[in-house]
């Protein structure tokens, strides 16, 4: 197996995708942040701080193990990596807390994000929280109803909510929103982007950051078989936990499956299958895949899972799927949230709707995966407890229509 | 002509009567595409030097509540990005148009396509406010072989390597005049003349001042110091204030703008 | 300071405390029970397997670390052992993964519990789905109210949710209707009981499962400070978390403080801070204080914390009390939920209303503590995610009562 | 005469009569406290042997919802034990009574207090659910002492050990003739008669079986291998039902119980 290129370049660009496609009044921010990244990247100081939250604080490492009863019902290993065990339940703070601790850094002593499920935007008010920070976050309409809990942890957390009421209302809207009070507020604000995406340096900073996740899952992974996986599946929205998960094993033999929202179908045209239709374009700062029409207008994403109704993904996702090294299928609604219900009750862990989604689609695949005698690491990016109040009425929905 | 020359020679125009230029912006296919013709002919009358014609586009993250909605309304409408030029290459105009949109739809339709489609439809410059000059590279050669002028953005946080790199710019430089969206605001940024003549210093074009003006009076004291004078929200918020005549209400109100401009 | 007594004696007695009230029918099932748990606990096996399950699944050790905004706050420091890091969210996961592993290996394949916030029912719903057990769970119908994420989170972990009518509606009654069934399915049924109450061998057993807090606390704190903490504070409801972290510092010179819901004030009688008045009784199997009237009639206990909303508490707490060795204390339901919203802001950290008690009391002795020199260790027992609702039902409450 | 004495009478005289013995049990203060006199002549009358009267608990945990409801409504209406013990002591009845309760009562007035007290209000025996023999240590000298009989239990479960350890006991057996709380059933443990041969074998004193005898039918078929049948829930429940007349149906009821242990 050929090593890969180390990416992104200078200009923020992995292959063809990336780069930093905003309004010039940022650029100097992102200038910046770039400097101030790459210094407190090599900083000792920084990351044993950063570190020291992780295990302190944020509860890390987080579990690793085999998931036994899905493995015999499917036939073939299966194994866990517990992202939902993290302080505020999934992979967010991670990138959270290195952000916040580059904001105070930095002086800055506003900090704003976007945020759809809301797990962003509660990792982020946390991180303010805990440094004494102000952060105001933005969420579309649509997601304040269907995350009620998220937005009230985020008061609770002394942050200040702003509902989006443009366009399609939810995460996509929320960026913009975000993007605009930066624009604003630039000289004293940071913005602490959730995923993989955006202008550079955000797509490889929280790569960065994430990717914590990937370097213990293959400590633990090799200390519990001796060996590596054959097959790694995360979820992808942004694709940041997806990211955290890859980068440790993309030089090692192991298929990398990322799993994106098929809504009501890929057919239907209401899903968020982006990198399934693989279409470039450029938004909220960077070149990657789109949902779009033929003028380049943004499509409206669908999906029960809020963390992933986004239109857009991270460049680097679209740069491994361009050149082969990463595989993008799809899972519907309906897939999703039968795999809801299976962990629950196989394993005693209710995974966040966005996790359902990987976990489906090995179940989907559970034949092919058998016959290869695969291995597979499946990242449970979050728990569903913020999802609980929308499954229930998602099934009464169901149940009346087919009823 | 190049577009150099169109544009150079409206802001000349503009000098040789000791005022600034004109600068209206309205969305196209707001509030329907069939008005975009009577407004630009309202603006030239009106005093116009230079229109610029919004393509809407779905995420216009540059732009405040006013322009969203106008936007967000002629895209519910159904408007394309053909009809757009269609319509523009039927206007009969002759003050200079430019476009302003996002990268995505020039992204889309592939960046020499949509140069080389939009010069056909006489347009003479690309404004477009998520695509800062350093990721222009591939679009500068394009756009000079189109003489279509790819006009730069300066922010009140712009670094002087900035203002180094836009020195071979064409067009204008569109002067940012707050950190902030587009929309109306009552008073703006103390520091625009500083910012107008700090890039004096490095760059020869005419230099124009938009975000946030929207009364004469603002446009008479920015006028003072800039080259151009931007008007958007200010002016597509009295089209959407003036249902039964828009066309008239904006052209009343460009008049008056260039009635300030013309005042010392 | 004089090594403590080891407690209980083999009639499952703390001093006068403890014992096994129980009808006769259940009595041979615990001797069963504390037969297979004497067996259990000194079997290499099974204490790898449980210790195994804690650590690649539960998520253990739980993290420890200063509050510093909270110390810089309250001008001493403050430490917090992160019990609602724990799979599910709270330290009731420690012991019902030791007491179905021992119903496994024991041969039961049927699971019953009562919950009250419904932490223990989600924690032994969470272990029966692991080991493919079959789940029933009791609770009161007040609490299936108050805590509906928790009821859903039951049903879709697979478990039998069974709202119980009769009585006060909430745990103490709960408990009733869970001794009913294991009276009537005692042969086939393991009955998991969530706090260190109950007939002996539970208090003991519940104890040592929990025991687990303590010993991580007292290693990870020496290891963070080279010392002990001057004292040490719990929140109090049947008195698991408490005793849990109490254990093994017993013999330490260390302050053990437990905290009671004093509900509307102990003076108005509404409240349930059973040891604060210290009348001894017998409930649910074993003598230990109780709320009683003069004639032994069982007084409804009253808190906003419904894991703190019972009658009874643990025969060692009682024990502990008696001999001097730990204190208890009360806070309000007003100063529970200050603290609940101050640590959020503090900290970002949303508690567990129980655990906010704990808090609470920290935060009300700050003079004396503070003069003292302390250095407190708070044991927050679990996270606030399954109080959101409830405390923002209840801030509108107040707010129309107050305008 | 000893507790012991007036119980054993109690069983012999039923003996005598080739038939086992009718102990129906009443909740105290159900429906009212001035029904607890009549209920209990008219449980005499209508062929009672011994009577259980029972001190609501508000936590009766080996009590089916006939019996716990019955408890709730006595003591939300105020019900104390002293109360009962007054009245108790005012009965003018010829049969032994028992009390049926739980621990806590016991415990919270003092073990010996109570013991004392209800041994002067005529007593015989105490009936507690929850206080297994080997927790009894304490109250067994008191008890002794005071004459009034601690009733063993033996349910289906019963070890060997625990006969043993009951055959000091006083009184009778209590055996519960299913795993489960009180309450009426369709149909009895088959084992009921295994389990009485088990405790005959260790124990001297009479047997009485109870929990879940509902009919007259039930009854003769236990009374066939037990010394005495217990019937709670099911008299309970036709007292209930009988709001305007609660004496006389329980008087009938009880009648048709006694004449089915009569028919051989
Ligand atoms: C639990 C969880 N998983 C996955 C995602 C998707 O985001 P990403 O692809 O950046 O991991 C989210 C986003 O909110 C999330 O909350
Ligand atoms: C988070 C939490 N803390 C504390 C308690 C009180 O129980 P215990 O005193 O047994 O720890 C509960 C009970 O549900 C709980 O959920």
């Amino acid at each position: 197996m050929a090593m890969m290129k180390s990416v992104p370049d200078i200009h923020g660009r992995f292959g063809r995708f990336g780069g930093q496609y905003v309004p010039e009044t940022l650029m100097p921010a992102l200038d910046e942040l770039t400097r101030a990244y790459r210094e407190a990247k090599v900083d000792r100081a920084f990351h044993h701080e950063w570190m020291g939250l992780l295990k302190e604080y944020v509860g890390r490492p987080t579990a690793l193990r085999q998931a036994f009863r899905m493995s015999e019902q499917l036939g073939f290993p299966v194994y866990l990596k517990r992202e939902d065990l993290n302080h505020t339940g999934a992979h967010k703070i991670n990138n959270t807390m290195g952000q916040v601790l580059l904001a105070k850094r930095m002086g800055k002593h506003r900090i704003i994000a976007e945020t759809g499920a809301g797990q962003h935007g509660v990792a982020t008010a946390t991180a303010a929280a805990l440094f004494g920070l102000h952060a105001e976050i933005y969420m579309g309409e649509e997601d304040v109803k269907r995350q009620a809990l998220n937005v009230y942890r985020m008061k609770l957390l002394g942050a200040e909510v702003h509902a989006v009421h443009s366009g399609t209302r939810t995460l996509k809207d929320a960026t913009n929103e975000a993007i605009r009070d930066w624009v604003t507020n630039v000289r004293d604000t940071f913005y602490v982007i959730g995923s993989v995406v955006g202008p550079h340096p955000y797509p490889m900073m929280v790569r960065d950051f994430q990717s914590i996740i990937g370097r213990e899952a293959r400590r633990q992974f090799r200390h519990l078989t001796g060996g590596l996986p054959s097959h790694i599946v995360a979820p992808v929205g942004g694709g940041s936990n997806s990211m955290g998960i890859f980068y440790a094993f993309r030089n090692d033999p192991v298929s990398l499956v990322g799993i994106e929202a098929a809504g009501d179908g890929v057919e239907t045209g209401r899903h968020a299958a982006t990198i399934t239709m693989a279409e470039p374009g450029i938004l909220h700062g960077s070149l990657s895949y789109l949902l779009q029409d033929e003028d380049g207008q943004i499509q409206p994403a669908h999906s029960i899972s809020a963390g992933l109704d986004y239109p857009g993904v991270g460049p680097e996702h679209a740069y491994l799927h361009d050149v082969g090294r990463a595989r993008y299928e799809s899972i519907t609604d309906r897939q999703a949230l039968a795999a809801f219900h299976r962990l629950a009750e196989w394993e005693g862990i209710i995974p966040a709707l966005e996790s359902a989604h990987a976990v489906a689609w090995v179940i989907q695949e559970r034949d092919a995966l058998s016959r290869q005698g695969a291995k597979v690491l499946i990242n449970l990016s979050g728990r569903g407890d913020k999802d609980v109040d929308a499954v229930a009425t998602y099934e009464e929905g169901i149940a009346r229509d087919d009823g | 002509m190049t577009a150099n020359t169109a544009i150079r020679n409206a802001f000349e125009r503009a000098r040789h009567e000791h005022r600034a230029a004109l600068i209206p912006y309205i969305t196209a296919g707001y509030p329907s595409l069939d008005h975009l013709e009577p407004l630009v002919q309202a603006l030239e009358a009106g005093g116009a030097d230079l229109i610029e014609i919004g393509v809407p586009f779905s995420d216009p993250l540059a732009d405040g509540p006013i322009l969203q909605q106008a936007a967000t309304e002629a895209l519910a409408a159904g408007v394309k990005v053909q009809q757009i030029l269609d319509r523009v290459a039927a206007l009969r105009v002759s003050v200079p148009l430019v476009f302003l949109t996002y990268v995505n739809p020039i992204y889309r339709r592939g960046i020499e396509r949509f140069i080389e489609d939009s010069h056909r439809s006489g347009i003479q410059g690309l404004i477009v406010p998520d695509w800062p000059w350093v990721e222009m590279r591939e679009a500068a050669k394009v756009s000079k072989r189109h003489r279509v002028a790819m006009i730069p953005f300066v922010a009140p946080t712009s670094t002087d390597a900035h203002l180094h790199n836009i020195r071979s710019a064409e067009g204008f430089v569109y002067t940012v005049s707050v950190t902030g969206v587009t929309g109306a605001r009552t008073h703006l940024d103390q520091g625009v003349g500083g910012l107008v003549a700090r890039i004096r210093e490095q760059v020869k074009i005419p230099i124009a001042v938009g975000f946030g003006i929207s009364t004469p009076e603002q446009a008479r004291e920015t006028g003072k110091v800039a080259d151009g004078v931007i008007v958007g929200s200010a002016l597509v918020k009295v089209i959407r204030d003036h249902p039964d005549n828009p066309i008239e209400a904006a052209q009343a109100f460009v008049g008056s703008f260039r009635n300030a401009l013309e005042t010392k």
